[in-house]
C-alpha cells in the first residue's frame, strides 16, 4: 500500500487532513480556534443539538479511570434554535468546515433538529447520534436496532439539504447491519462509533460516583475495537466510513485509514492535547515522508 | 478576550512545604504576564497518554519570571506532580476561567479552608485585604500565607485557635470589607455562606471545583448547579462565582 | 457496603478466594501448579475443550499492542476424549477446583463434550463458551441470539451432572437477554464476558498481522466495560455472575464484586503474573483490612 | 521436571556490546544452577501493568552469581530492558523451555545469524565445539562468541569473509560434527536446512522463535507449524527442536 494522501475532497469540501475533532469535544469550535488549536484540523464536530435546550446530567459528568475517562454529559446544549441564532453566526468563521451533531429522544426530533438548522449556511453536514435512548419507543438507544436506524437515516434523508453521516453504537445490536440500514436510509457516512458503555464502582461505598451509574467510556487501549468495528462496516458499506475512538498518536490515524476509514475522529485525547490536530498531522506526515 | 494558551513551562524549583504539600515554581512570562488572581493552569502530570486528562491548579502567585502552584497530593496525578524536579520541562496551559472580581479600591476579606487558601497570595498581592481567615484541621495542614493580618484557625487547636473558620467571621470583619472571598471544601464554603448575613451576601466570591475534562470550556464536564436551575461551567464561567450564583444543595448532593 | 469476605461457598464447593483463573490463561493449571502459582486461586476454568481435536489457528495468534493483547488461538485442544482419558486424570491432584471451558460448532456439540466429560470426577462443573462461532447455523456466535442461548444452555443442562456457567459475548447482541436467557435454559451461572473483538492493522502493508484479521482483545484498559456489563446482567439475574475481564490488582476484584460479580476471572494478568491469584489476594486482603 | 521460578532478580551490569545490542548480567543462583544451553527466560520489561507480557530472551551465558542475557533493541520492551542499570530489581521467570538436546560425548557445530548466535557462549561453554558460524549484515552485528574456531561472514564483507552463513557450509565442517545447532531468521534458518545434505539432517537442531503469551505454556500462543501438519509449543516442547520436525514452509507463511 502506498502512503494514503492526508490532504483530501469529502463530502464535496477540501479537508487539509483528515483529522476531524469528535463531538463533545471541542465545543462548536471557537473556544479552540481562539487557542490557535485548529490548524491541521479537517474538521470540527459539533457538541450534540436537541430540539429543546437541555441542561444534561447532573454532576460529576466526568470520572478519570487509570485508563481512559468515563463521560455523562447528557446531550447538554442550548437547543436548535438558539444554535441557530446565536453559535452558528459566532462560528461563521473557523478556518475548517463544521460538521453539526444532532441528537434526539424520537425519530422525528432529528429531522426537526436539521430542519431549524438548515436554515444556517455555517455547516457542512450532520452527524446523527443514534447512540442515544429512544424515548419514545422504551429507551434502548436507536442504534441498536437496524430497523429504527434505517427510519432515522430515512426520516433526516428527507428533510436535509446537505450530506449527513450516522454516528453508530457498539453497545449491542449487530453495528454491520446498522451501518447498511443507515446507507440504505440514505446516509452519505457512517461514524463508527460511538463511546463504549463503561462503569467504575466505588468498592467501599458499593456505588458508582457518577449518577446515572453507567456512562460513554473513552481510552486510547480501545483502538484495535474500534479498528476492527471500522474494517467490518467499510467491507459491508460503500459510503465513506469516519472512525470514531482511540486516536493517540499518527500511527493510529493511519491505521484507521488502512482499515478502510475516510476520516478519522480524535476526541479524547484533545482533554490533554488541544491541538492534537496539527500534533497528529505532523507525525503522520512524518511517518510517511509525506511534505 | 481568549489570552492562554498551552505552553511547554521550566520547572524552576520544587518543594514540599507541608507534609504532602508541594510548592512548583514555573518559568512562563507568557503565563504570569496575563494571569489574574483566581485563575488557573492545566498541568499535564506526565508524558505519554495516562491519565488521559490533565489536572487542574490555581495560580497560588506570581513569582520573578512564572508562577507559583501550591498543590496537595491526593491521588495519582499530583503524585506525578510532586516529582516535577528543576529543569523538567512541563506542558502547561493557561491562564484559565474567570478569577475573583477584582477592583483595586475595594479591601478584601479572604476566607479559606485547608487547600481553598492555595491561589490566596496572588489575590493578597493584587489587591487591599483587610483580613485572611485560614482554617485547617491542623497545624500541618495550614497553608501558608504572607498579609499584613492572618487569623489561623484549626480543628484541633495545634495553631491559632480551635475551631471552624465560621467561628473568626464577625459583624466587624464582615463589616470591614467590600468584598468576601471564599474558597474551601464545598461544606466549609456551605457553613461560610450560611454564617455571613445576608446582609454581607452581595460581597461574596466564591471559588469552586469541578471534575475537568478540558478546562477551556468545549467538554460541558465541569458543571457546577445554580440557583433557579442548570448549570455553569466551572472552567470557564468560573472558577469564582458570586456567592449567590450557588446551589449549594443541589452542589452539596453532585459530589465531586 | 462492609468487606467483602474474600473466602466463599460456589457451587457447593469452598473456594479460598473468588479469584478463578480465566479459561485459556492456565491450561488446567497443571503448569501453575508446578510453578507453585496456584496459591490464592479459588479455581481454576481450562482451556476450551470441543468433541473432536483442533489444532488451532495459523500463527501468529498472539499480537501486543500498547495497551492490550490480541489474541487468536483458535480453540486448539485435543478434544474432549483425549482430555478425559489422558488430561484429567494428571491434574485430580490440583489444589484448587477445576472448571471445564467447553466450546462447539452447533448446540449439539456442547452437550456432546459435556456427555464425555462427565464420566471423569475431577472438575465440579462446565463453563459454556458461547462466543465462538455456530458454524451449523451460519456462522455468528451463538451468544449474540437469545434463543440460541436459550437452546445451548438447555442442551447442557439435560446432560449436565454438574453446574455449569455460559460465557456470554460483548460483541453484538443485547447481553442482558442473553443472561435470563441461559438462566431461563438452566444455567448455574452466567460469565459476563468474554473477549471484545479486536484488530491491529499495519498501516504500511494495510494488512492484519493475525490470518484471521479480526481477534480477541484483552486490557486492563477494558475493567470499565466489564464493571458495566457484570452490573446489568447482576441486576437481570438471580444465578451468580463470574466477571471476566480488565483485572489488575486487588482494587479491581474488590470493584467486580462490588458491581454483583460473586467470582472475579483473571486471565491476561497472568502472562505477567502466573501467580497473579496470590498477589490478588493479599492486595484485596490489605485493601479490605481481612486477614 | 519443573525447575522454573519467578524471581525478583539484581541487574547486575548492563552495557552495550554492539550499536543497539545489549548485555545485561543478573543475580541469580536459582536460574544459573538449573539453566541448561538453549533456555529462555521472561523478563518483565516494566513495573506496572504495560506492557502486557513478558519479554522472552535466551540465556547467552551463565556467570558467576546468575546469568548474562544479549539483546537487541527492536521495540518497546527491548527499549525499556536497554535502560536496566546496575542495582535495578526486575522479575524474571525461568529458566524456561527445553534447550540443545546436549551430550556431552559429542561434538557440535554451531551456525548463527544476526542476533540468533545469542545464547551460543552458553552452549559453547557447556559442550565439545568443532567450530562456530556467525553470519551477520555487517561487522557491527557480529554477536561476539569466544570459542576455539569461530568463523566470521558478513554480508557486506565488513568482517570475515562476505556472504551467507551457507557459503562456509561444508561437508567437512558436517562430518566433522556428531550434533548441528542453528539458530537465526526463519529465512536463514531453512537456507541452511536446504544446504545441508540428507545425511547429515538428523544431527540438526534448530532454536525457534515464537510470539509468546506466557513462557510456561499455558496460552497456546507460540504455536510452530511441524512436519505432517499440527504446531508444537515453542516455550515448553521447544524453543529447540530437531530440524525435521520443522514445517519450514508454514513457519515462513506463519510469519511472526
Ligand atoms: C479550578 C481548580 C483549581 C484547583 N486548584 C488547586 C490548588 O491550587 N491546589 C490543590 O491542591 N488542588 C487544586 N485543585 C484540585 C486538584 O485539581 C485535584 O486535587 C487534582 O486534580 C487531583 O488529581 P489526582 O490525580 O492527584 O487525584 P485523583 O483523585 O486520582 O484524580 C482522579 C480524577 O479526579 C479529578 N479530581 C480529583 N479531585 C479533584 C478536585 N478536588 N477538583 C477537581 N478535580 C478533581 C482529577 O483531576 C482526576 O481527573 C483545583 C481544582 C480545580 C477544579
Ligand atoms: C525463545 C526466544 C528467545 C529469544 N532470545 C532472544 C535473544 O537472546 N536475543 C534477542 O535479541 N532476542 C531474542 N528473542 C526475540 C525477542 O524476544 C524479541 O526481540 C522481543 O520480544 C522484542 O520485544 P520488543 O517489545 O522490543 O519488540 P516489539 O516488536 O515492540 O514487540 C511486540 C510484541 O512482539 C513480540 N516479538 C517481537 N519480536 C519477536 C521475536 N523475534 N520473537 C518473539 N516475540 C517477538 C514481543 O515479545 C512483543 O510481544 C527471543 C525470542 C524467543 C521466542
Ligand atoms: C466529554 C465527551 C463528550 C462527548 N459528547 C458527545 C456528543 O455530544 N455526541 C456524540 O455523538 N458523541 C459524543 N462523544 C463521543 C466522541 O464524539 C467520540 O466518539 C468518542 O469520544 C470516541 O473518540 P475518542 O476515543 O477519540 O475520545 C463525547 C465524548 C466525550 C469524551
Ligand atoms: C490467550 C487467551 C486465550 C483464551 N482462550 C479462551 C478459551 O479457550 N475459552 C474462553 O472461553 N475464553 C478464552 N479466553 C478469554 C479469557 O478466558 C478471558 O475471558 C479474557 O481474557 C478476559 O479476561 P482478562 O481481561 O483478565 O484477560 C482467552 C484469552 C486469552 C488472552
Ligand atoms: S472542563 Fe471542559 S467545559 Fe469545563
Ligand atoms: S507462550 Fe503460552 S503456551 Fe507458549
Amino acid at each position: 500500500m502506498s502512503s494514503p494522501s492526508l490532504t483530501r475532497k469529502f463530502w464535496g469540501t477540501e479537508f487539509v487532513s483528515p483529522v476531524m475533532l469528535a463531538s463533545g469535544t471541542s465545543g462548536f469550535g471557537e473556544e479552540l480556534f481562539k487557542l490557535g488549536c485548529l490548524t491541521g484540523a479537517g474538521a470540527v464536530v459539533s457538541k450534540a443539538v436537541t430540539m429543546k435546550p437541555r441542561s444534561g446530567n447532573p454532576p460529576p459528568r466526568l470520572l478519570e479511570t487509570p485508563f481512559g475517562l468515563l463521560n455523562s454529559i447528557g446531550l447538554a446544549n442550548p437547543g436548535a434554535r438558539y444554535v441557530l441564532e446565536n453559535i452558528l453566526p459566532a462560528v461563521s468563521n473557523l478556518p475548517c468546515p463544521l460538521v453539526i451533531n444532532v441528537a434526539g429522544e424520537s425519530v422525528q426530533e432529528f429531522a426537526d433538529v436539521v430542519s431549524v438548522l438548515k436554515e444556517s449556511g455555517v455547516h457542512i453536514g450532520y452527524e446523527i447520534n443514534v447512540s442515544c435512548p429512544n424515548v419514545a419507543e422504551g429507551g434502548a438507544a436507536f442504534g441498536v436496532d437496524p430497523e429504527v436506524v434505517f427510519r432515522v437515516s430515512e426520516a433526516v434523508s428527507q428533510v436535509a439539504d446537505r450530506p449527513f453521516s450516522v454516528k453508530l453504537t457498539p453497545n449491542g445490536g449487530d453495528m454491520v447491519q446498522a451501518a447498511v440500514a443507515a446507507q440504505q436510509g440514505g446516509a452519505s457516512a457512517v461514524t463508527v462509533c460511538n463511546t463504549f458503555l463503561g462503569m467504575m464502582i466505588d468498592w467501599k461505598t458499593g456505588k458508582s460516583v457518577i449518577k446515572r451509574k453507567v456512562a460513554g467510556y473513552t481510552s486510547p487501549a480501545l483502538l484495535p475495537l474500534v479498528v476492527a468495528r471500522v474494517w467490518q462496516v467499510s467491507n459491508a458499506v460503500s459510503v465513506p466510513v469516519i472512525s470514531s475512538g482511540g486516536v493517540s498518536c499518527g500511527q493510529d490515524v493511519l491505521q484507521l485509514l488502512a482499515a478502510g476509514a475516510e476520516m478519522v475522529q480524535v476526541g479524547t485525547r484533545l482533554m490533554r492535547r488541544p491541538c492534537a490536530a496539527g500534533e497528529l498531522l505532523d507525525e503522520m506526515k512524518k511517518l510517511t515522508g509525506e511534505q | 478576550m481568549q489570552t492562554a494558551g498551552d505552553y511547554v513551562c521550566t520547572v524552576l524549583s520544587s518543594r514540599q512545604v507541608l507534609p504532602g504539600v508541594f510548592s512548583v515554581e514555573f518559568e512562563s512570562p507568557e503565563i504570569s504576564s496575563v494571569a489574574l488572581p483566581g485563575q488557573f493552569v492545566q498541568v499535564e502530570p506526565s508524558p505519554g497518554v495516562f491519565p488521559v486528562t490533565r489536572r487542574p491548579v490555581t495560580i497560588n502567585r506570581l513569582t520573578e519570571s512564572g508562577f507559583e502552584l501550591l498543590f496537595d497530593v491526593v491521588g495519582r496525578g499530583t503524585q506525578l506532580m510532586a516529582r516535577f524536579l528543576p529543569g523538567d520541562m512541563v506542558r502547561v496551559m493557561g491562564p484559565l476561567g474567570k478569577g475573583w472580581d477584582v477592583d483595586q479600591d475595594k479591601t478584601w476579606l479572604l476566607i479559606g479552608g485547608g487547600l481553598g487558601a492555595a491561589g490566596f497570595q496572588f489575590l493578597v498581592d493584587s489587591v487591599r485585604s483587610s483580613g485572611v481567615i485560614i482554617g485547617a484541621s491542623g497545624a500541618d495542614r495550614v497553608i501558608p500565607v504572607q498579609a499584613q493580618t492572618v487569623h489561623i484557625v484549626t480543628e484541633d487547636g495545634s495553631r491559632g485557635s480551635r475551631g471552624l473558620v465560621t467561628a473568626l467571621i464577625s459583624e466587624e470583619l464582615l463589616a470591614r470589607a467590600d468584598s468576601i472571598a471564599v474558597c474551601g471544601p464545598v461544606a466549609m464554603m456551605e457553613a461560610v455562606w450560611n454564617t455571613i448575613p445576608e446582609a454581607h451576601r452581595s460581597k461574596v466570591q466564591v471559588s469552586t471545583e469541578s471534575r475537568m475534562g478540558c478546562g477551556w470550556g468545549v467538554c460541558d464536564g465541569c458543571s457546577i448547579p445554580v440557583s433557579g436551575g442548570g448549570y455553569r461551567k466551572c472552567c470557564v464561567e468560573g472558577p469564582v462565582f458570586p456567592g449567590d450564583t450557588i446551589d449549594w444543595k443541589r452542589w452539596k448532593e453532585a459530589g465531586l
